[in-house]
């Protein structure tokens, strides 16, 4: 038997690795990119662990959502990546200091 | 430890992995393709939790699209990997302390002591002829066509963002246009010139 | 009725703005035809809809907009429309319509056509609401607003150094008298929790004996303290001594500002204010004593300097400052009404004394020293005889409206109890005659004796144009007869209601009324008292003086050498203020600069805390690093911060 | 299904689809056209939202919207507020080829979005609300292509706002797990239900605060701030200074008033932190900026502080203040940036606190207004920003939060400085170089109805703070 409680640790350990994965990587935007899926894998886990535990399906619709706005998400932080490459043929995140003080 | 158990730890185990070897690996394909794993990992969690459609939309939806956009973007993208992995690691140890400290503080809060199965049992399980999917299906298109609409607009935003971020008409760039190729004369291609025919000389 | 009152203000208001901020645009013509319109509307609203309203018992009290709810203290924009305020709403409609027409020929010539119009029809918005007021803060927006615009005006021509300081002078001076308004109010809304007008006024009796302690071991009676610090408010306002001396040096601005602001309306804010709080000063004999007392020597000492002028509008300024110290004195015994009486009739013949002499100053091509002028009589015969209308008026002969009033006034002081009221009878009779003797010693040398200027201006002299004297006729026929019409429903009938409270053993007018049988009994009454004697022995001595042996002045400011500087002097009061309040303010201003700004604040505080701050500044700005990983961690310190404070596990 | 209360949202969401559809038809060139529809568009919804206003809270779309007061006056002060960003803009755009029809549709989208969480009754319709805004704003602030600053400034905020909403979702599934539901209602009468202390709550509930403070741009969830109001186009940074700002306190008091009141206690001293270290941080960096997009920003900052103010002290007149306090503030918000964008034209940008060197001589009128907005930011009587710092630094002492309302008072007199600074620049300073300022001319009539606006304002402050009572009112 699995309990709640897992789900949600489990949950709580992806979205540390996320939220870390964010202040951690100094060198690759794309890896940004990733760690933010991270963290709405972590905030989906929850969700679909407790809509189930619930026996609430609203859970899962919110997850649902939540997947289709981070795929929308995606394809807005890619472009906004690509159009960033195209000015300044770089992707590290210490070169976007411009914008300081 | 029963089979549920083992599959619970195995995929959950897998997708800590994967998820520690995205934020920390520096080549962004190889992240990519542990997020591809962590992804499959938690789908295989979500059909634990009776989530089959979901699990579905996630291997289909993300990791069939969203991953390989991902993926596109990091090939087109001529990115310098060696110059990537510099100064690698110097911030693992504060990272790792954070993220220890995050775990453990939610952790305590999302224990047992209050998620325990003593507090929350585990639901009924659904029968076999239950569909996950007609559920969320019925639902999404009567009760929740408000969001869906709502989510509708986010897509088409998300369209008109990326198009109107990347696209470009380069002055090199050959285009057809097809309009034109039907509307064109003879006029506008031949030149009928009159010429003396050659004379024998 | 609320419509009709929000009419009033705001037709003159909307005259104000158009041609305040379109007056560039739209020119001069339409910049007075849309002023004079605003204000004609006002006029003729307030004497054909609301003074008739009023004068039928009814009374408005409504709040029309509420500005601003802060806890229990709600700022309603209201009107009182009472007997008092009708009144009060006629004169200043229709003396600002006579002063808008008599502009547009006075002004012609000015580059500040525009601007000028729409200051004065912003003053007649600002005086209505003051009047019109149902609370206090409404009555000290109007308060102030016509303050500013007085302001303005005296500045008017703010390329004259001379003017700038008149304008600042009044500024300060009126800050003084304000303080103590705010004061007031602000004693009225600690102790009654309220602004209305009705509100206090209800809970006043109930507070009557209440005291304060100011300082410790001293207590004061509550309604003295607040009927002081208002009347503090007042003096400034109205002039009166020793805050009189912004007056005089108001007449830098234009003449019709003069007949308009500081003769017939705003400064006579002050005694509207006073009448209005009536039931407050009833409650307080000891305020109203010195209300009495300051208003007796306002009115006696003013009208002494008035003699020694020789600018023209100065000797109607100084009467100006001595016939608002007759208003005062009423208000001491408890006569409002006859304090009103005369506020009205004043407002008349004043205006019109000024605006005459606005006339004369055109046509001597702004000489203002009458010592200059003399034997007008012959070129300019209407402001003449307006002005003679003006000044029988002043003087107080019968029929003449000023007589009625005056009178009244004297024969309410004669009749009162109150501590003080003997002094201030003997004061105000004194006066009688000095105000005749000045007011015809303007008349006789302007008018009268040989022309003393030069060959230029003589020849160029002429009666002013049409609208300048038809403001002077339609003004001149009020100064003349409003005394007879008006006495009997102001005074002795019950024109004003419950406007205004006296208290019975005070009523000084009800004792009068008594003995009042009408008009001609009242004139032939006054042939037994003292007064009229004594105005007519003023006119004759200034016959005398300035016609029959002119060089006799001379010889007696000779003679009388030490009083002649004393007077000419103004009894040294700006000296005075100049040295100890101004020169001290200075000298207590350099002392402050020099160790308290230089040193402790600007050196330590401000310095010393522009330093930090910038100082601070300068690090915390660092922490914006530009890259987004110090971002993020910004945002998960924060989350940190925020669990362990609130998840005490 | 009810679908007329939602008639406004549907009609601006279709009709920003047909002016997409329309554009790509008329093309480029004549973006004008555009332009106009979407400004059509906006005052139509307005005229429906005035048309169909009543008091009484609707709840419609099988519980997901709820039309009352408070989306009725938050919908109209967005459309008018994007309506004067559209009109400040014009020249602007195409001075820079940036007049495109996507522009106008992504401005329009972000709208919806706000008219989404100004409606919402559901967490659901809540964050998708959210996001359609976010994601037309990050898109926004990238649109200029070819500028650098920009994209950088694009990815910071899109990877910041990620970050955020995540925070906001986890808050939002503990939220759900612990009362079982995702309506708004439904969690707030859940929630009352319990006993008081309970930590799951108060765990979610920390989630929340941070993705709310993000959004609203207060201390230490900020940093965004300068960088993208610095970063992006002028007129970009004109649209994310004045409506989500609008949208952001929407965001706060359907979620904390309308859902957690019950945990009031925890959150409001949770706010009073926020608000004490907005105020401090944002006025207190302002000064030493050079640049005035990210001195203003700063200030966008210190203003969120006060308004936090009011929602921290707590109370239906708190919130109704602070309500008062951020439409007030969005006028002036929409004045200064609106200016910044008047005055760049073509080849000139206006980036530093100098370039407005001696505007005063060139343009006195101009200086004039901006010299009325300043005041007003800075809290000067008699403009509104003084009525507006006066209730909310009230609502903090009714509130018996002494020592915070003193802070706010000593907050405002460091931020006069540089606010003053503008207005010593402008005035005392002699210009630099002798190009005339060219403004259009509807721009500078709109901007002298702004400028203006904090004088004239002054008599009706009593009208619009009983607007904001009546919208608070209908909060449950």
């Amino acid at each position: 038997m699995i309990s709640l409680s897992q789900y949600l640790i489990l949950g709580a350990i992806l979205f540390a690795l996320g939220v870390v994965g964010i202040f951690l990587n100094r060198k690759n935007v794309v890896i940004l990119l990733m760690a933010i899926e991270l963290m709405l894998l972590a905030v989906n886990m929850n969700f679909v662990a407790f809509s189930s535990y619930l026996n609430d399906p609203a859970g899962q619709i919110f997850v649902f959502f939540i997947l289709t706005v981070a795929a929308a998400e995606s394809a807005i932080g890619l472009a906004i990546l690509i159009v960033l490459f195209r000015n300044r043929s770089t992707i590290n995140v210490e070169d976007l200091d411009t914008l300081k003080g | 430890m029963t089979f549920e158990q083992i599959v619970f730890y195995f995929f959950s185990g897998v997708l800590v992995l994967a998820a520690v070897v995205v934020v920390t690996v520096r080549n962004p394909v190889k992240a990519a393709l542990a997020l591809v794993l962590a992804f499959f990992s938690a789908a295989g969690l979500w059909i634990l939790l009776e989530a089959e459609f979901l699990a579905i939309v996630l291997v289909l939806v993300y990791v069939g699209a969203v991953m390989v956009l991902f993926l596109f973007v990091v090939m087109m993208l001529d990115i310098n990997i060696a110059e990537l992995r510099e100064g690698f690691g110097d911030y693992l140890p504060i990272g790792g302390i954070v993220a220890a400290l995050m775990v453990v503080e939610m952790a305590i809060i999302l224990g047992p002591r209050r998620f325990g199965l003593a507090k929350v049992p585990v639901p009924q399980a659904h029968g076999a002829t239950f569909s996950n999917t007609r559920m969320l299906g019925d639902l999404l298109y009567t009760t929740y066509v408000y969001p869906f609409e709502i989510a509708a607009a986010i897509l088409l935003v998300a369209i008109i963002a990326a198009i109107a971020l990347t696209m470009r008409r380069r002055p090199e760039t050959k285009y057809q246009n097809p309009a034109e190729q039907v509307r064109v004369q003879r006029s506008d291609r031949l030149r009928i010139i009159r010429m003396p025919s050659e004379k024998k000389g | 009725m609320q419509e009709v009152c929000l009419a009033i203000p705001l037709a003159c208001l909307a005259g104000a703005v158009v041609s305040g901020l379109f007056g560039w645009k739209i020119g001069r013509v339409a910049s007075h035809l849309v002023t004079i319109l605003g204000v004609a509307v006002a006029f003729v609203l307030s004497v054909s809809v609301v003074l008739p309203w009023t004068v039928t018992g009814h009374t408005f009290n409504g709040s029309v907009y509420t500005w601003l709810t802060a806890g229990r203290l709600s700022l309603p924009v209201g009107f009182l429309i009472d007997p008092l305020s009708a009144l009060m709403m006629t004169v200043v409609t229709f003396v600002s319509l006579m002063v808008h027409i008599y502009s547009i020929g006075y002004m012609r010539d000015d580059p500040g056509y525009q601007r000028f119009f729409s200051y004065i029809s912003l003053f007649t918005f600002a005086m209505l609401m003051l009047v019109m007021a149902n609370n206090f803060l409404q009555l000290f927006f109007g308060w102030e607003a016509v303050g500013l615009v007085s302001y303005l005006l005296i500045g008017f021509w703010h390329t004259k150094e001379s003017a700038i300081y008149a304008s600042l002078k009044a500024f300060l001076v009126n800050r003084v008298g304000d303080f103590g308004f705010v004061l007031g109010i602000a004693a009225i809304y600690t102790h009654f929790g309220s602004l209305d007008y009705a509100t206090v006024f209800t809970m006043a009796p109930a507070k009557a004996a209440s005291m304060v302690h100011m300082v410790p071991g001293t207590s004061w009676h509550l309604m003295t303290l607040i009927c002081l610090l208002l009347f503090v408010g007042a003096m400034g306002k109205s002039a009166q001594m020793p805050l009189h001396v912004w007056l005089p040096d108001s007449m830098e601005g234009p003449t019709p500002i003069s007949a308009l602001i500081h003769a017939a309306t705003m400064v006579t804010a002050g005694i509207f204010m006073v009448a209005r709080m009536s039931p407050l000063f009833e409650l307080s004999p000891a305020a109203r004593s010195v209300v009495l007392v300051i208003g007796a020597l306002t009115g006696l000492l003013m009208a002494f300097v008035a003699v020694v002028q020789n600018d023209i509008k100065r000797v109607i300024a100084y009467s100006t400052l001595s016939q608002l110290g007759y208003m005062t004195a009423a208000l001491g015994v408890s006569a409002y009404a006859a304090s009103i009486f005369h506020l009205v009739t004043h407002a008349f013949f004043k205006a019109l004394l000024f605006l005459s002499a606005g006339s004369v100053i055109v046509a001597m091509h702004h000489e203002q020293d009458v010592r200059r002028m003399g034997g007008l009589r012959r070129y300019m015969p209407v402001t003449f005889i307006c002005t003679w209308v003006g000044s029988l008026a002043l003087a107080g002969i019968p029929p003449f409206s000023g007589f009625f009033s005056k009178d009244m006034i004297l024969d309410a002081v004669h009749s009162a109890h109150i501590t003080g009221a003997p002094f201030a009878y003997w004061v105000l009779t004194a006066a009688v005659f000095v105000t005749a003797l000045y007011t015809f010693r303007m008349l006789f040398l302007v008018f009268y004796g040989e022309p003393r200027m030069d060959k230029h201006t003589r020849e160029h002299l002429h009666e002013s144009p049409w609208v300048i004297t038809v403001p002077l006729v339609l003004l001149a026929i009020p100064a003349a007869v409003a005394g007879m019409l008006l006495i009997k429903p102001l005074l002795f009938g019950h024109f004003f209601g419950n406007s205004i409270v006296v208290s019975p053993g005070d009523n000084v007018l009800s004792e009068i009324g008594r003995r009042y049988h009408g008009v001609g009994p009242f004139i032939l009454n006054a042939f037994r008292s003292p007064p009229i004697y004594l105005a007519a022995a003023g006119i004759a001595s200034a016959w005398y003086l300035y016609i029959r042996a002119p060089r006799l002045p001379d010889i007696i400011s000779r003679r009388f050498h030490g009083l002649y500087t004393v007077l000419t002097n103004k009894y040294g009061f700006d000296e005075f203020n100049d040295f100890v309040f101004a020169g001290g303010a200075r000298a207590l201003g350099r002392a402050l600069w020099m160790v308290g700004d230089v040193q402790i604040i600007d050196g330590l505080m401000v310095g010393g805390t522009a330093r930090l701050v910038g100082w601070v500044s300068a690090r915390m700005r660092r922490l914006q690093s530009g890259f987004i990983y110090h971002y993020a961690f910004a945002i998960i310190a924060g989350l940190f911060l925020l669990m362990t404070f609130f998840l005490h596990v | 299904m009810n679908f007329m209360p939602a008639l406004p949202l549907i009609f601006l969401f279709g009709s920003t689809c047909a002016i997409l559809l329309i554009g790509l038809y008329v093309g480029e060139r004549r973006t004008s056209v555009v332009y106009v529809l979407s400004q059509v568009a906006l005052i139509t919804t307005v005229a429906l939202v005035i048309r169909d206003a009543q008091a009484a809270p609707i709840v419609a779309l099988h519980g997901m919207f709820v039309r009352d007061r408070l989306a009725d006056l938050l919908d109209i002060a967005i459309c008018l507020l994007v309506v004067a960003v559209f009109v400040y803009s014009r020249r602007y755009l195409s001075d820079r080829d940036m007049y495109r029809t996507e522009y106008f549709v992504l401005a329009l989208f972000g709208v919806v979005g706000m008219m989404v969480i100004n409606s919402a009754a559901h967490f659901l319709s809540l964050y998708l609300g959210l996001e359609l805004m976010a994601l037309s704003l990050y898109a926004m602030v990238a649109f200029q292509r070819d500028s650098a600053r920009a994209t950088e400034a694009a990815m910071k905020y899109f990877v910041l706002g990620a970050l955020a909403s995540g925070m906001l979702l986890y808050g939002m599934s503990m939220l759900y797990g612990v009362t079982g539901s995702l309506s708004i209602a439904k969690v707030a009468s859940t929630i009352s239900a319990m006993p008081p202390g309970n930590i799951v709550l108060v765990f979610g509930l920390v989630f929340v605060i941070v993705g709310l403070l993000f959004k609203i741009g207060a201390v230490p969830f900020h940093m965004w701030i300068p960088d993208v109001y610095d970063g992006a186009p002028t007129v970009v940074t004109l649209y994310i200074g004045t409506a989500p700002k609008v949208a952001a306190l929407a965001l706060i008091l359907r979620l904390l008033v309308g859902g957690l009141q019950a945990l009031s206690p925890s959150w409001r001293e949770m706010l009073v932190i926020a608000a004490f270290l907005s105020m401090g941080v944002g006025n207190v960096v302002a000064i030493s900026q050079t640049n005035l997009k990210r001195m203003l920003a700063y200030s966008a900052i210190a203003h969120m502080g006060f308004a936090l103010l009011g929602l921290a002290a707590g109370g239906r007149e708190g919130y109704a203040d602070a309500l008062f306090y951020l439409l007030i503030y969005s006028v002036m918000s929409l004045g200064a940036f609106g200016l910044v964008a008047l005055l760049s034209g073509p080849g000139r940008e206006i980036e530093y606190i100098d370039d407005l060197k001696g505007l005063s001589q060139r343009n006195p009128w101009i200086a004039f207004l901006m010299l009325l907005l300043m005041f007003a930011m800075a809290g000067v009587p008699p403009t509104a920003g003084f009525y507006a710092k006066l209730a909310v630094i009230q609502a903090a002492v009714d509130a018996h939060l002494i020592w915070l309302a003193v802070a706010a008072v000593l907050f405002s007199v460091v931020g006069a400085y540089y606010y003053l600074r503008v207005v010593k620049v402008m005035y005392f300073d002699a210009p630099e170089d002798d190009r005339p300022f060219v403004l259009p001319l509807d721009g500078k009539f709109l901007f002298g109805l702004n400028g203006l606006s904090m004088l004239l304002l002054t008599p009706w402050i009593g009208t619009i703070i009983a607007f904001c009572h009546s919208a608070i009112q209908g909060l449950p």
